[in-house]
This record gives structure tokens, C-alpha cells and sequence, in this order.
């Protein structure tokens, strides 16, 4: 019996089910301390519709062993000037979405192929460069903002200034695009956005079928074995690239679902902490710096995302305080800190 | 394989350090600043960051890279400060009593980073990094929700007015550069803390002695190797461990001498950013991942600080965007980070192939006696 | 008066996982005197070194039976450092020397001499400060000892090899204690200049009354310094002999031993080829422990061939090189085709298969079912069992055929498994093994390099993994090149073997030449040293 | 055995030079009060101006007038107080030059001119 636990908890995963008791635990006091279970239920959909893309951008880059994606921001950067670019001509509605999109895809195809090539370049080594790189682009896009010639008002700081402003709204162009789309109200507090699950929901499909390709069954195998790929005449290297390039296009197309949802675009130095949330809640999910699957994504974007919903409201109702931002700082980056203690696969 | 055009060589190593000479030697008349103004403000922040950049060598020695876990160190000291402040322990007895109290404090959090990097081993960096995010938490918990409820805070004047929790900035006017005026000089209109600088001397001879000790040797061999090391009967766990625990306790006294000269303590922000600067300022001195020496730490604190002190002015001369300046120098930061750790990983792949070439090439010539192939084709 | 022995080994017997390694070795070594370990892979001269110096494994796997006397005490080392407290000293194959230390550090390493202070009160005694003085007489003293032209300034790392090893030497003796030494193959990776050195060294050892256990396949190194040879064999002491009153032949005949005869070329009908098939024109391989300096061979259409030797002499770095695992130069010529060196695809593609000897490693994907890790070479190099969509934009893995595949081999070589989705990490060595054949089968592979290809796994499953080679050779003709630390094995199955010693072919014989022949090719010993 | 007594040796060695630290860097406030003073049914009566020095920096500006209060800042237990009577900005009469020490709990303390003037020993009370 008892060993039969102890199976049961390391196949769940010591911190996943603490973190999912805690949450279930959040549940259950919610109605005692004036907290609607309905609206947190709402809460945590909507969270995940806006986020889970981001988680699972992830996906590509962790199979093909670059490990975590730090550089989540290069991913984001390249949504933003889609998002922003396609403010700037204008477009409003699906064409502005799909414009906005496009774009990104093509800046972040260029962005994550350099990016591919640097981090080839320092194997072994990835995911501290990728940080810094993430954190750099960011800051050099601070200045890009200031520095870019858009011009269309809505972006502009208002008092004359050039630059644009630090967080812009798309309410008049592309606001709730997918959460509208076949929308489902359930009673008066729960509304699922349908439009941005299925979006999650086709591209996790991508995901799935790109590694039952050739390809993909081949990055899978630079992931667990580059000596063995290798073996097998796979060019390792350009496996690795095609895993970032296809990383950042997601954290790219992510992003502008996240602004869709969210309701605003947020430049300078918003997107520089991105990839910790995005990261934690996939480790969350049960993931390993270097094994993953998509149920993970699924897994830990809810949780990331339940505890993110109910820890202000039910922790704020009981001790009268807000500890939620701590909390959230505790728990994603200790989620981070104990799988890189984890013992890695050592590597032939 | 040719060996590598020295000149060629030197560039790259020193590519850091060259290109801030040069941004200096652009930035530095754009500015518009006067050279005593210039002086004064690079004394004063140097005065103001050795310190805790020298904390970043021991690590370094001990093959452990970066110490992002400094900021550990830095939360310490924070930590203390704001219980100094609450007791009024004023002037120089309150600075010692800061690093007195800051020591068993900085050794605990010490300890935790280094069994946390021990278990992380080869990714050191990014572990150190993540766990500074991580007690970022664990200090917020301690300093917005522990201070005035579990530790006793009586200062009204730094609570918030919730009754408990610290204020988002604290005054330090009890210490407030009471090291840096115990002994003050001017030399040719540049104001000099010599009291501060002569505690700078002090840790510095320290690091110099504590390389010649028996632990510094195993450091530098753990560094160097670790299977050989364990091999030869060196705790290499330990020796890391120590070796955490060391820098740490230096960067929380590193931190007391970085807030004594500011004056003010910015609770939940000051350390945040620390990490980077001192990472940044000792790569933009020439030290690298798996090197740093004390003259980097000098060298590094004065280029860096030259360009921070002179972008936002360059920079609103230039664009007319004193805000484009600011940027500029969270860009750099990063930038000369992201760029050091990837020129080092990708020069050690380079030296290690160069490496194998050259002893399969000795190999040859040693065998060549023996009918083996001859030096012509080795050489291609 | 009987004789005073420094080292008394008796009756020692070890097994690994039920697996005898050892039984009743004796072994006696006098202070002063040199005595040579000669015996093939496998004969347990590591295991009894082990035993010796209080290797890890050894406690690990369970101690070992029998008695040790060293110095007058009977002793048990649980610990290499025990060992060394005792006065064994043991300088490995591989150097352990930090190469960006100077020869001073790295003799001092973890010894240093320390003059104490305040702080070391307080803080133990590592805080204690170096006395670089003392370090540096210290090891100008034993390098003295040697009486070797060594740089004490020089980094490691910028030394020739042959000064490590002299810097690792003067290691072991700068102990005061150190009254027995055991060098293992310290003249592997020298030049004969070098190696001349070291002889040397070994008899001022001696002179100065240190015993010396001296290991090495060098057998003429072995009559040059040793007092006395100890030959093993399958863990056991086959032979001790006297260097005036035995030569190399004798030797390698007690190594090898005779066992073969009755058993060997069996199977082995003479068999005759025509046309070569692969041409090898001075070959390089740099792989790490099995380096290849420039061999030359040819193997003929249809046939099988043997590449023999003892570990770390090269033998597994020729196939490893010819299919580009490790860096290479040189020229393969395949059917008249110059292979591209440094390219798996091109190998592949060109129609060679490689069944590698490191299985977990390199061999399979161990997480993955086994249906997979036997399409998949086939598959990535190949474009085999991949369905076309959109015009080949999409390459769809096609899973049935895959599956299909899989059934097929599972039968042809009895691969036992629950189904082909299994996991290979599950699977037994054997099954392992014939999963990385399947997968080299699958590929319809011209010729076939296999290395190690019983390394392992049990007996029965040995049998038939040999014989599902051979099978596959007679049936379709396909040309196989078999890599094995076993040469009994290459005996039962080849055509013709080739024996690599320290990088290069020392000679090629038919299968059923005597196994005294191949024992003193593996040990470097060409018909010319013999007749001289 | 030797390590322990020289360890716990240090460790008491810094816990008391931790103590003395906190004692000596303890920061008080004196408020000093040239204002009616009534103690133990004497009463002092605060009628001229004083400049005061602690610990040889002046209280204010300008000299206390009747019925003033002042401050300073001062760290440690041990302080030295001078009294200068003046009238018109001239000194009038000798200074008057008191030592105290003030218990290290204690953070604001009250020192009463008049009554210090007056000779009186309890010229300097914590206000609770």
C-alpha cells in the first residue's frame, strides 16, 4: 500500500502534486472566504487561453535538447513589432490579427535563425547566453521603440514626444479576436473564450504531428542523443536551429495571443521577465530541461495559471494582505531552480 | 590547423575591454562633462562598487563562473541594514555591527546557494541566476510580511503604515557615508574616501593571500578539474561550497559599503539589479567566465562606470533623448553579459577542437619515425 | 633464511556479479624487485591492480576472498587512499595531472606543504598558507630521483607526453612512503624515446629498493627491466617465468593459451574471395583511448573480416572512423568510390552499416520503442518508411510500415520483447544487441561493421548473435567487418583477422593461424624483433 | 579540542564586541529643554538664554531662549554638555561644563537647562 503511494507520487511528481493539492486546497476554502468558485473558475480559463501558447512555445526547443528557452523575449520581441506594425497600418479586425501575425512569423523566423546559429555556437552553455541574449534584446528594443518612425497616434505618447508609448491598446483593431469567436457564457460568471482554446488547440496539433515527421522524429533524437543522431547522418546542428526558429515563431504568435486577450500591448521593458512564468509553468506541467510533452503544457499552464488566480484572492481574503506577488516569485522561480538541480541525462 | 594570429588573439581575448575603451574615448567628450566632474564621479563609484565586485573572484577561482548568487549576499546585508536602522546603531559602530550581524546571516544564505549549485553542476550560472530570482521571494516574504509581525520592528519611520512590512525606501541617514568621510582627501579637486579605499586594499591583499592558502590551491585545482581533483582526495563539494559561502559574506559587507556611500536603501529594489552591474563591470574589465583577477575588478568598475555616468548626457546630445541614454545603459549591462558568457562558450568549443588538433598533430610527428604519415598532411 | 616478501598476495578470488574474475592468484613482490603483469583483456590484471591499490569498484561489487600482506601486515584497503597511506603507489594509464598546473603543483597536488597561521586556528587547516619554497625542493627532489630533464615551471599542458608521465611518476615517489609502485601501461601513449626514459626510470626505482609492479603489452619492455614475468589467464596465474630463460613466443603462447585449438575454425570451412570491396589507404581516426595511426588494409567481396587487438590499441577507432564518428584522414575507397570521411550520411548512403560497440550510448535511442530505433537510420538517411504529403512538403513517419519492419526482424532474430512498441531501455543486453542488428539489417547494407558485437551479453545469446551474422554474410553475400576484444570469437566466425597494436595493422593472418601468432602480434611483436 | 576553545573563544570575543558596537553606536535624541522644571517639589525656573555644545557641536543656530526646546543627535552612552549664559550675544559668567551617560534603552531623553544650571543631579530624565 504504501509503496503503491509512493509510485503513485513520483509518477505525478513530488512538487506537481503539492502544488495541485494546494491549488484544490484554494478551491475548497474560495466559498468560505467570499470568494465565487465560478468567476475563479472563469479566472483560471481565460488565464490559460491568454498564456498557454507562450508555455507552449517551449515545447520545440526543450525536445531537441537546448534546453529551457530563456530567449523566450527574442520570440515575443518579434510579436510585438508585428502587433505594433500592424496597429500602424491600420488593420482592424481579423485582417489586422492575421497581419499582425504574419509579420511577427517573419521577423521571428529571422530572429530565432540567428539565434539557432549563436546557440550552436555555445553548447553545453545555452540557457545562461540565451538569458543574457533575451535580456539584451529586450533593452535593445527600448531603444528601437524610441527610436522607431511610427507615427500613428493611437501609439505616440500623446504629449508630443517621440517614441512610442509603453503600453498601447488594441481595443479599437483586434481586442478579444479569438476569446469572441464562438464564444460559451455558462450561467453569468463564466465565459469561455472558444476561439483562443481551439487556436491553443491547432497549434498544439502542429506540434504533435511535427514529430511524427521525419523531421520531428529526428529532433527528437538530437534532443535525447546528439552522438546518436549523428550517427545516423542527421546534420544536428540544423536540427537544432529549425527547434529555435520554430520556438520563437510560437513565442511570437503566443505573444499576440496574449495581447488579444489581455487587451494591451506592453513595450520596453515588459516582455523582460517573460520567459520565467512561461518556463516555470511548463516545469510545473512535469517537464524536464531536457524531456517534454504536450500534456505538460496543458498540466502546467492550468496550474501556473490556478495559482496565480487564487492565491490573491483566497490568500488576500484569509490573512488580509497581498502576498500574491510574492508567492508567484517563489513559486515560479523555485519551480526553475529545482529542475536545474535535477540530475540531467548524462550525455554520451 | 594554424595556430591562431597572436595579435588576432589578443583582440578577441580583450574584445570587451577594447571596445569600452573605444566607447569611452567616443561617449566621453560627447557628454560634455568636465574631466574633475568625471574624476569624482568614478572615484566615487568605485569607492562605492569594488567591494562587491571583488566578491565575484573566489568563485571564479573555484571553477563556479559568475556568482549570480551574490545577490544572496546583498539581501544580507539589506536585511541587516534595516534592522540597524530600526535599533539607530549609527556612524561607524553601526557599520561594523552591520557586518558583524550580516556575517552568520550571509553564511546561511551562502551555504543553501552553494549545496543548490553543487546540484547543479556545469550549469552553475544560470542556477545562480534563477536562484537569486527565487530568494528575491523569500526576502520579500522576510522584509513585507516578516518584519514588524515576526521580527519585531519599533521604527515607525520604516514601516509601512499597515503596521508591519518595510517602506519601499529607507533612509540611512545614521551610516549614511560614514566609512567614506572617516578619512576623506582631495587630491587636485577629486574627492577621495581614502577609509573606504583602504578597505578595498584590505580585501584585496585578502584574496591575494587566501590564492597562496592551502583551500586556495584546492580551489584552483576543483576549478580546474573536479574528477581529478576528487581523485586526489580533494571534498570537492565542499571546497565549492566554501567557496560560495566566502563570496557570499563579501558581497553582504560589499553591500553595507554600497549603501553606506548611496544613503538611501531601496527595500525591494536595491539588490535586484546589483548582480548585474558588478557581473557586467568585471567582464568589461577582461575577465572571463573561468578568469578574473583583481586588476579586471579595477579596470572593469572604471570603463563601466565611465560609460554609465556619460550615456544619458552623450545621448541627449546626440538624439536629444536623455531617456535613450538610460537605455543604453541597461542595453550595455546586458549586452556585455550576454556577450562575454557567449564568446567564452564558444572560444573554449574553438580551443578544445584547436587542442585536439594539435596532439593528434604531435602524436604524428612522435610516430613519424615509426613509418607514420608525414608533418605535410598533418599540417592541412 | 627464506626471503623477506614486501607484497603477499594469496589466494585471491573475485567475482563480479557472479561473474569470476580472479581465482587463487598468488602473487609475491620482493622490495626491489620488478615484476611484470602480462595477460590479455580480460585476464584480470586491472581487477588484481584494483584489489591491490583499493579501487572503489572493488568494495562496491563486494570485496574480494583471499589475503593481503603488504609490509608485514595484512591489510584490506577499502580506499585508494588507504592504499596510499600503506605505500602503494599507482600510476594510472590515463594521467591524472591538471594541465593548467606546473609540474611542481601537480606533483604536490592535494600534499602541498603549508606553514600555519592565525587563521587556520580558527578556520582548520586548509587555511593554512603554501610554502612554495618547500614545494619546490620537494619535487626538485623526486624528480631528482628520476633523474629526468624536467621543467618544474613548465604548465602540464605544455608538456610532451612523456614528461606527464615522468611528472606522475615523480608524483607516486615524492611519498617518502611509497614502497611499492604499480605503473599500468606507462609507456602506452610514448614515443620509443620516451619509453626508453621510463625504463629507465624503473630500474633506479628498484635500485633504490622500491618494488615495482610493472603492467604492459610491451613484451619487449617486459624482458628488457623485469626480475621476474607473471603471466594470467582467465584469472588465473598461468605462468610465472624468469626473463633470461623464456623469449616473447613462450610468453604470448602461456598469454593466449592453447584452449583454442580444439574449438576454433570449426565452423571455419577455408573460404576464398575475389575482388576487394573496401580499400583503406592509410587511415587517422582521432578517437579518444582508440587511436587510429594511419592502417592500410583491404577487404575482399563477400567475406568476413576480423579486427583484433587489445583495448585502447585502435582496433574500434577504424570502423568508428570510416563511418565518421570521429574526426578522420586518410582515403576509403567502397567499390571504387572514395567515401567521404567525417560524414555519417555519406557512409550510410553509400551502403555501410555500422552496429556500434558503445550500445547504450550511441547504439539506440533508449527511450524510444524498439519499432523506431530499427527504422530509424533507414529512415533519416534513406527517406525509407516515410509517407509523402502535399507533394513531399510534409514527410509523414509511416508507423504501420514501421511496425511492419519491426515484426519482421522481431522473428527473424527472435528478439524477445512484449511488443514492438516496448521501450529499448527495457530490453536485455542481448535483445539490445539484436535490436542494433535489425537495425543495421534494415538498411540493406553492402558491407557491415560490427564492433563488439558480444560485449556484454549472456553466452546463449552470443551464440546467436554470431551466428545470425554468419547467417546473414552466407545468405546474402554481404561483406562484414567484425571488431572484437575476443579473439576466439573472431576465430569461430571470420575469414581473415587483422590484429591492431598501438594504432596500426601489426598483421594480417587467416582464422586458423595459431593463437600464438595472433597473441604476439597484439603484443607488438613482429617476426623481425623475433628473429633478433 | 584545541579548535573548539579558540572557536568558541572568537565566537564570545565577537558577540561582545557585537554588544560593545551596539552600545556605542546607539543613537540618541537629547531634547534639550531651557523650560520650567519642577522635580521632587523644587522647582527650577527657566529665565535666561543659553547656548549649549554637546559633545562639542552647538544645539541650534542661536542660543536657547526661555522656554525653548532644542535637539541633538548624539551615539554612545558617555556625552559631555556645555552651558553658556548669554544676554544681548555676550557670554555671561563662566560656562558651566556637565558630564552624563544615558542608559542605552533609552532613545529620547530630556536634559533640563535650569536644572543644570541649578546643580542639580537630575537634570537629565527619560520621558516615558
Amino acid at each position: 500500500m504504501k509503496e503503491k503511494l509512493q509510485a503513485v507520487i513520483s509518477g505525478i511528481g513530488l512538487p506537481r502534486l503539492l502544488i495541485g493539492l494546494f491549488l484544490v486546497s484554494l478551491f475548497v476554502i474560495a466559498p468560505f472566504v467570499g470568494v465565487r468558485v465560478d468567476t475563479s473558475i472563469n479566472d483560471v480559463i481565460a488565464r490559460f487561453a491568454m498564456n498557454a501558447v507562450l508555455v507552449l512555445s517551449l515545447v520545440p526547443m526543450i525536445k531537441s535538447g537546448c534546453g529551457l528557452n530563456f530567449g523566450l523575449q527574442l520570440g515575443v520581441i518579434a510579436g510585438l513589432i508585428g502587433a505594433v506594425t500592424s496597429l500602424e497600418l491600420k488593420l482592424i479586425g481579423l485582417a489586422g490579427f492575421l497581419a499582425a501575425m504574419g509579420i511577427a512569423i517573419f521577423f521571428a523566423v529571422i530572429f530565432g535563425w540567428l539565434y539557432g546559429i549563436l546557440l550552436n555556437k555555445v553548447k553545453g552553455d545555452e540557457m545562461v547566453v540565451a538569458t543574457y541574449v533575451g535580456f539584451s534584446v529586450v533593452s535593445l528594443m527600448c531603444i528601437m521603440w524610441l527610436v522607431l518612425p511610427y507615427k500613428s497616434p493611437d501609439m505616440i505618447w500623446a504629449y508630443g514626444g517621440s517614441g512610442l508609448r509603453t503600453t498601447i491598446s488594441v481595443e479599437d483593431y483586434w481586442f478579444h479576436i479569438l476569446n469572441d469567436f464562438l464564444k460559451i457564457e455558462l450561467g453569468s460568471h463564466i465565459e469561455i473564450p472558444t476561439g483562443a482554446l481551439l487556436f491553443f488547440a491547432l497549434l498544439a496539433f502542429i506540434i504533435w504531428a511535427f514529430f511524427r515527421t521525419k523531421l520531428g522524429t529526428a529532433m527528437e533524437a538530437v534532443g535525447s542523443n546528439p552522438e546518436y543522431a549523428r550517427s545516423c547522418g542527421i546534420n544536428v546542428d540544423r536540427v537544432r536551429i529549425v527547434s529555435v526558429i520554430m520556438s520563437t515563431v510560437y513565442a511570437a504568435i503566443g505573444i499576440i495571443v496574449y495581447q488579444q486577450s489581455f487587451g494591451f500591448i506592453q513595450l520596453y521593458n515588459g516582455p523582460l521577465l517573460m520567459s520565467f512564468p512561461a518556463i516555470a509553468a511548463i516545469l510545473l506541467g512535469g517537464a524536464s530541461v531536457n524531456k517534454v510533452k504536450i500534456w505538460n503544457v496543458v498540466v502546467g499552464a492550468v496550474l501556473f495559471q490556478g495559482i496565480l488566480t487564487m492565491t490573491p484572492s483566497v490568500i488576500n481574503n484569509i490573512i488580509q494582505s497581498d502576498m500574491s506577488e510574492t508567492i508567484r516569485i517563489i513559486v515560479s522561480n523555485g519551480m526553475i531552480v529545482y529542475a536545474l538541480t535535477r540530475k540531467m541525462k548524462v550525455r554520451a | 590547423m594554424k595556430a591562431m594570429n597572436p595579435v588576432l588573439k589578443a583582440l578577441i581575448d580583450y574584445a570587451v575591454p577594447i571596445m569600452f575603451i573605444l566607447l569611452v574615448a567616443v561617449a566621453a567628450p560627447l557628454s560634455g562633462l568636465s574631466v574633475e566632474f568625471l574624476a569624482n564621479e568614478v572615484m566615487m563609484r568605485l569607492a562605492r562598487n569594488s567591494f562587491l565586485i571583488l566578491s565575484l573572484l573566489i568563485p571564479v577561482m573555484a571553477g563556479m563562473g559568475m556568482n549570480f548568487g551574490m545577490v544572496l549576499g546583498a539581501m544580507a546585508g539589506e536585511i541587516v541594514l534595516i534592522l540597524i536602522t530600526d535599533w539607530r546603531i549609527v556612524g561607524i559602530p553601526g557599520i561594523l555591527l552591520a557586518m558583524l550581524i550580516s556575517t552568520p546571516i550571509a553564511i546561511v544564505f551562502g551555504y543553501f546557494a552553494g549545496v543548490v549549485l553543487n546540484k547543479a553542476k556545469g550549469r552553475e550560472m544560470v542556477t545562480g541566476l534563477m536562484l537569486g530570482f527565487f530568494m528575491n521571494g523569500v526576502y520579500q516574504l522576510i522584509v513585507l510580511y516578516g518584519m514588524g509581525k515576526v521580527i519585531p520592528i519599533t521604527n515607525k519611520e520604516i514601516l509601512l503604515t499597515r503596521g508591519y512590512g518595510i517602506r519601499n525606501a529607507i533612509n540611512l541617514e545614521g551610516i549614511r557615508q560614514s566609512l567614506d568621510n572617516l578619512i576623506k582627501l582631495n587630491l587636485f579637486g577629486v574627492q577621495v574616501p581614502v577609509a573606504t579605499l583602504l578597505v578595498i586594499a584590505a580585501l584585496c591583499l585578502f584574496i591575494i593571500w587566501f590564492r597562496r592558502t592551502k583551500l586556495g590551491q584546492d580551489m584552483r585545482t576543483v576549478g580546474q578539474d573536479m574528477d581529478i581533483a576528487r581523485t586526489v582526495g580533494i571534498d570537492v563539494d565542499r571546497t565549492r561550497v566554501v567557496s560560495i559561502v566566502i563570496s557570499t559574506v563579501l558581497a553582504s559587507y560589499g553591500m553595507i559599503i554600497f549603501l553606506q556611500n548611496m544613503g538611501t536603501l531601496n527595500t525591494y529594489n536595491s539588490h535586484e539589479q546589483i548582480g548585474f552591474f558588478c557581473i557586467a563591470a568585471l567582464l568589461v574589465g577582461g575577465a572571463s567566465v573561468a578568469k578574473a583577477s583583481i586588476p579586471n575588478v579595477f579596470l572593469g568598475v572604471i570603463l563601466f562606470h565611465t560609460v554609465f555616468v556619460v550615456s544619458p548626457r552623450a545621448g541627449a546630445q546626440l538624439i536629444g533623448e536623455a531617456q535613450l541614454g538610460e537605455y543604453f545603459r541597461v542595453f550595455i549591462t546586458y549586452g556585455v553579459i550576454a556577450f562575454s558568457l557567449a564568446l567564452y562558450a564558444w572560444r573554449r568549443k574553438v580551443e578544445r577542437e584547436n587542442e585536439r588538433k594539435k596532439q593528434m598533430m604531435l602524436h604524428r610527428a612522435a610516430l613519424q619515425g615509426k613509418g607514420g604519415a608525414g608533418f605535410a598532411q598533418a599540417d592541412r | 633464511m627464506p626471503e623477506e616478501y614486501l607484497l603477499r598476495m594469496e589466494n585471491i578470488s573475485k567475482d563480479f556479479y557472479g561473474n569470476r574474475v580472479l581465482q587463487d592468484v598468488n602473487l609475491c613482490v620482493k622490495a626491489g624487485e620488478i615484476v611484470g603483469l602480462v595477460g590479455e583483456n580480460g585476464a584480470g590484471k586491472s581487477t588484481l591492480m584494483n584489489i591491490l591499490s583499493g579501487g572503489a569498484v572493488i568494495h562496491e561489487t563486494g570485496g574480494y576472498s583471499g589475503k593481503i600482506i603488504f609490509d608485514g601486515k595484512e591489510r584490506n584497503f577499502t580506499s585508494s587512499f588507504e592504499a596510499m597511506a600503506a605505500g602503494i603507489g599507482m600510476v594510472h594509464q590515463e594521467f591524472v595531472l591538471i594541465p593548467g598546473f606546473t609540474a611542481v603543483e601537480n606533483i604536490m597536488l592535494n600534499r602541498e606543504i603549508a606553514k600555519p597561521n592565525i587563521a587556520a586556528e580558527v578556520f582548520g587547516d586548509r587555511m593554512n598558507t603554501l610554502d612554495w619554497q618547500a614545494m619546490r625542493r620537494r619535487a626538485v627532489e623526486a624528480v631528482r630521483t628520476l633523474e629526468v630533464n624536467l621543467d618544474l615551471n613548465m604548465l602540464v599542458k605544455e608538456m610532451p607526453v612523456g614528461h606527464r608521465q615522468f611528472t606522475e611518476i615523480a608524483r607516486e615517489i615524492d611519498r617518502e612512503t611509497t614502497k611499492l609502485l604499480i605503473l599500468d601501461e606507462p609507456t602506452a601513449v610514448l614515443a620509443e624515446s620516451e619509453a626508453e626514459i621510463v625504463l629507465k626510470v624503473i630500474k633506479k626505482l628498484s635500485q633504490k629498493g622500491i618494488a615495482v609492479l610493472f603492467i604492459t603489452h610491451r613484451l619487449q619492455e617486459i624482458l628488457d627491466v623485469c626480475d621476474r614475468i607473471v603471466v594470467l589467464r582467465d584469472g588465473r596465474v598461468q605462468k610465472e617465468l624468469k626473463p633470461g630463460e623464456t623469449n616473447a613466443k613462450e610468453i604470448a603462447e602461456y598469454m593466449v593459451g592453447r584452449k583454442l585449438t580444439d574449438q576454433s575454425s570449426g565452423n571455419t570451412k577455408a573460404r576464398s574471395f575475389e575482388g576487394v570491396v573496401l580499400k583503406v589507404e592509410d587511415l587517422w581516426v582521432d578517437m579518444p583511448g582508440e587511436q587510429v595511426n594511419g592502417v592500410s588494409f583491404e577487404v575482399k567481396q563477400g567475406e568476413i573480416f576480423g579486427i583484433g587487438g587489445l583495448t585502447g590499441q585502435g582496433k574500434l577507432g577504424i570502423a568508428n572512423g570510416i563511418m565518421g564518428l570521429y574526426p578522420s584522414e586518410g582515403r576509403v575507397i567502397f567499390k571504387g568510390q572514395e567515401i567521404e570521411l567525417n560524414n555519417p550520411k555519406g557512409a550510410l548512403r553509400n551502403g555501410l552499416a555500422f552496429v556500434s560497440e558503445d550500445r547504450r550510448g550511441i547504439g539506440l535511442l533508449l527511450d524510444q520503442p524498439l519499432s523506431l530505433n530499427i527504422a530509424f537510420t533507414v529512415m533519416q538517411a534513406k527517406d525509407q518508411y516515410v509517407r509523402k504529403l502535399l507533394g513531399g512538403l510534409i514527410k509523414w513517419r509511416d508507423d504501420k510500415a514501421i511496425a511492419k519492419l519491426a515484426w519482421d526482424y522481431i522473428k527473424r532474430l527472435d528478439i524477445k520483447c512484449v511488443s514492438e512498441q516496448q521501450i529499448a531501455r527495457e530490453l536485455s543486453g542481448g535483445n539490445q544487441q539484436k535490436v542494433c542488428l535489425a537495425k543495421a539489417f534494415a538498411q540493406n547494407p553492402e558491407i557491415l561493421f560490427v564492433s563488439e558485437p558480444t560485449r556484454g551479453i549472456d553466452v546463449g545469446a552470443k551464440r546467436l548473435v554470431l551466428d545470425t551474422l554468419r547467417h546473414y554474410n552466407e545468405a546474402y553475400g554481404v561483406t562484414i567487418v567484425i571488431t572484437s576484444s575476443e579473439l576466439e570469437e573472431l576465430r569461430a566466425v571470420c575469414d581473415r583477422i587483422a590484429i591492431v597494436n598501438e594504432g596500426q595493422i601489426a598483421g594480417i593472418l587467416p582464422a586458423s593461424a595459431e593463437p600464438a601468432e595472433f597473441g604476439l602480434l597484439m603484443l607488438g611483436e613482429t617476426e623481425l624483433k623475433e628473429g633478433a | 579540542m584545541r579548535k573548539l576553545i579558540v572557536r568558541s573563544g572568537l565566537v564570545v570575543i565577537l558577540i561582545l564586541l557585537g554588544v560593545f558596537l551596539y552600545v556605542i553606536g546607539k543613537e540618541h535624541v537629547l531634547l534639550i529643554d531651557n523650560r520650567d522644571f519642577t522635580h521632587e517639589g523644587v522647582t527650577y525656573q527657566a529665565a535666561a538664554s543659553y547656548e549649549v555644545w554637546v559633545d562639542g557641536n552647538q544645539v541650534g543656530r542661536t542660543a536657547l531662549a526661555a522656554g525653548r526646546r532644542g535637539a541633538a543627535y548624539v551615539a554612545g552612552p558617555r556625552h559631555k554638555i556645555v552651558v553658556q549664559e548669554v544676554a544681548a550675544g555676550q557670554p555671561v559668567g563662566e560656562p558651566i561644563e556637565r558630564r552624563f551617560s544615558v542608559p542605552t534603552g533609552a532613545y529620547q531623553i530630556t536634559i533640563n537647562i535650569p536644572a543644570l544650571v541649578a546643580g542639580a543631579e537630575s537634570f537629565v530624565y527619560i520621558v516615558e
